[in-house]
């Protein structure tokens, strides 16, 4: 193990690179403290991040990966991130299985299939480091660009006394409609409701005489009726008594026989 | 430092540091050893003030600095930056209110029945607060809930005389009629690719 | 209207929006029968981007519309006004932002696919929260997942007028033709060769 880290530490130079400078090689003695070890370590993005580096640390050609040795110092990092107890994502042991696939591939001479020679091994790897890298140069350069609140500034003056008038919603009776037609559609689906709509006349009439009888403690059961609304409008009238009798929300109350019927609030 | 660059840098800061800045905090944005003095920092603001003698904006000294502010004969344009556009109701808050229009004088559990979930408090508040809305009376059962019934104010947002000239359910039903009458046809229309129905019929002769 | 006026209206409306505005926003400040046409405020806008030539402020073009920013060349002195300094983003942020910005609609795989490790849903909730990425869409494929792509926001934010102006994607090496050579030199060697540590040039892979 001690051994190990020494190797690597000589081989990757890890230390010098926290520091923000690239050392190729470092004293045999030089101590490297876990904790830069780990900073460095946990900078990585993930496999590929890790592979970049070290194909470009050797400057070596990204289409041109000596796989033996990449595997060889991939896994002594990712040995390394497990010895550290970082938490090491799968995704780096998925990559080491591949990497060492790709090696054995390799090792195998070439068969040919249907579609001729068989594709380089390393292929479709060289594609996914070399798509990431053009995606990490991306970040790079927009992390340069000019950016608001960094490098630009908003120019944001006082304008007071500004009265803004709130609108409110505006509903249509179409609005109104649909919704109706979209609550029974549903009380309709739940059978255990019996939704009626008695004729809006009824309706109307019940509210009109609820709110009469909001101010006062009794109304004359013959002041509700209009007799100029004819017949139909008695009728109605009639009706929507009859429904907040049934509803509990009135009370007919006569004190003696024949005489003035009143209209009473139960819940007045 | 050049005056001119001292200018920019005031009005820059000025415009865009969203609160009134003092010359202090102007001289605060200089290195120490290159702030300018109080007196060239007050030259520059003159200058930039008259700078904007005609210009849509004004340099403008208030309790904590100086500011840049709109100026005021051009409110009523401005205020139609912030014009919002009217927010528009929930669903629940139109079923709510058809329910109201319809089965008045209606209860919230009538209502919270009908629609199977309850009904927010905060769509009643904002019916009664419209003016759309209001409590008739109370149901004399356990709890006396409160009856809601339209106003005369639902009515004209409307341009309805009268409940009665809502539109009824029968409305509905041709609109549902109308809609399956559409589907009919459409279900009629939709096989259009006849050549194919012709190749079909080898195996499934047509009825 | 007068010319003078129009300009000082637009002028003001800028400087007080606290967002860009664009030529349509800008009419929209008149009433509809005293609007001015769209080249009428072209003109003004150039107008006012030539009056602040000299000044500590410039007009700017963004995605979505014309604001006025400090020049660039001040932000050193500006940003003392703000105690706070500018977020630093992770290269993970930068990377799936990037990603979605190059190759949007991406789904979160996708983007997982190119940077070979999970993305953390952190980063999207944020990217998502500045409304700098937005939901467009779902993928057809099982479990439909969502489809990000930037928004104007986005390219407000780093001062771009439309993705176009992105600096564009370095380009892949030619595979097909490393493709011969990789072929060639699996035959002649076996892949290890630790010894070279002269420098490589990127173009030619050694043989």
């Amino acid at each position: 193990m001690e051994n190990n880290t020494a190797e690597i530490a000589e081989n990757l130079a890890p230390i010098a690179l926290v520091r923000g400078e690239a050392f190729t090689s470092l004293p045999k003695d030089l101590y490297i403290p876990p904790e830069a070890m780990e900073v460095f370590l946990e900078a990585f993005e993930g496999p590929l991040d890790l592979l970049l580096y070290l194909i470009k640390k050797q400057n070596l050609d990204i289409l041109d990966i000596p796989i033996a040795e990449v595997t060889r110092q991939y896994m002594e990092y990712v040995d390394l991130m497990k010895d550290l107890s970082l938490e090491l994502a799968a995704e780096y042991l998925v990559m080491a299985a591949l990497l060492a696939e790709i090696k054995s591939r390799m090792l195998l001479p070439r068969s040919e299939n249907t579609e001729g020679i068989e594709e380089d091994p390393r292929a479709e790897l060289i594609r996914r480091l070399q798509e990431y890298e053009r995606f990490k140069k991306a970040a790079q350069e927009l992390d340069q660009l000019p950016r608001h609140e960094r490098d630009t500034f908003s120019v944001e003056v006082e304008s007071d006394e500004i009265l803004v008038e709130k609108p409110l919603p505006h509903v249509t009776l179409q609005d109104l409609i649909l919704a109706l037609a979209e609550v029974l559609r549903r009380a309709e689906l739940n059978a255990s409701h019996q939704v009626q709509l008695e004729t809006l006349s009824v309706r109307e009439r019940m509210t009109i005489i609820l709110s009469n009888l909001q101010d006062k403690e009794f109304i004359t059961f013959t002041s509700l009726f209009n007799l100029k609304e004819g017949r139909m409008g008695v009728v109605v009238t009639f009706l929507a008594m009859l429904e907040l009798l049934k509803d509990h929300l009135i009370e007919f109350v006569q004190t003696s026989t024949f005489g003035p019927i009143h209209i009473k609030s139960v819940a007045a | 430092m050049i005056e001119e660059k001292l200018i920019q840098i005031i009005e820059a800061a000025l415009m865009v540091a969203g609160r009134p800045l003092s010359v202090s905090d102007l001289q605060k944005l200089f290195d120490e050893n290159a702030a300018p003095s109080t007196a060239d920092i007050r030259d520059a603001l003159n200058e930039i003030k008259n700078f904007y003698e005609d210009r849509g904006i004004a340099l403008k000294e208030v309790a904590s600095g100086f500011e840049f502010q709109a100026k005021k004969e051009f409110s009523a344009w401005l205020a139609k930056l912030w014009e919002e556009r009217p927010p528009r109701y929930s669903r629940a808050f139109l079923e709510t209110l058809s329910l109201i229009a319809y089965r008045q004088p209606i209860t919230r559990a009538e209502i919270e029945n009908v629609r199977g979930v309850a009904v927010n408090s905060h769509i009643l508040k904002t019916l009664v607060e419209r003016e759309w809305v209001r409590i008739v009376g109370y149901k004399e059962v356990p709890g006396k809930p409160a009856l809601y019934a339209t106003t005369k104010n639902f009515l004209d947002h409307f341009n309805l005389k009268s409940l009665t000239e809502l539109p009824t359910l029968a409305d509905i039903k041709d609109l549902d009629i109308q809609e399956e009458k559409l589907t009919v046809q459409l279900e009629l229309v939709s096989p259009v690719d006849e050549s194919s129905e012709e190749e079909i019929s080898d195996s499934e002769p047509r009825a």
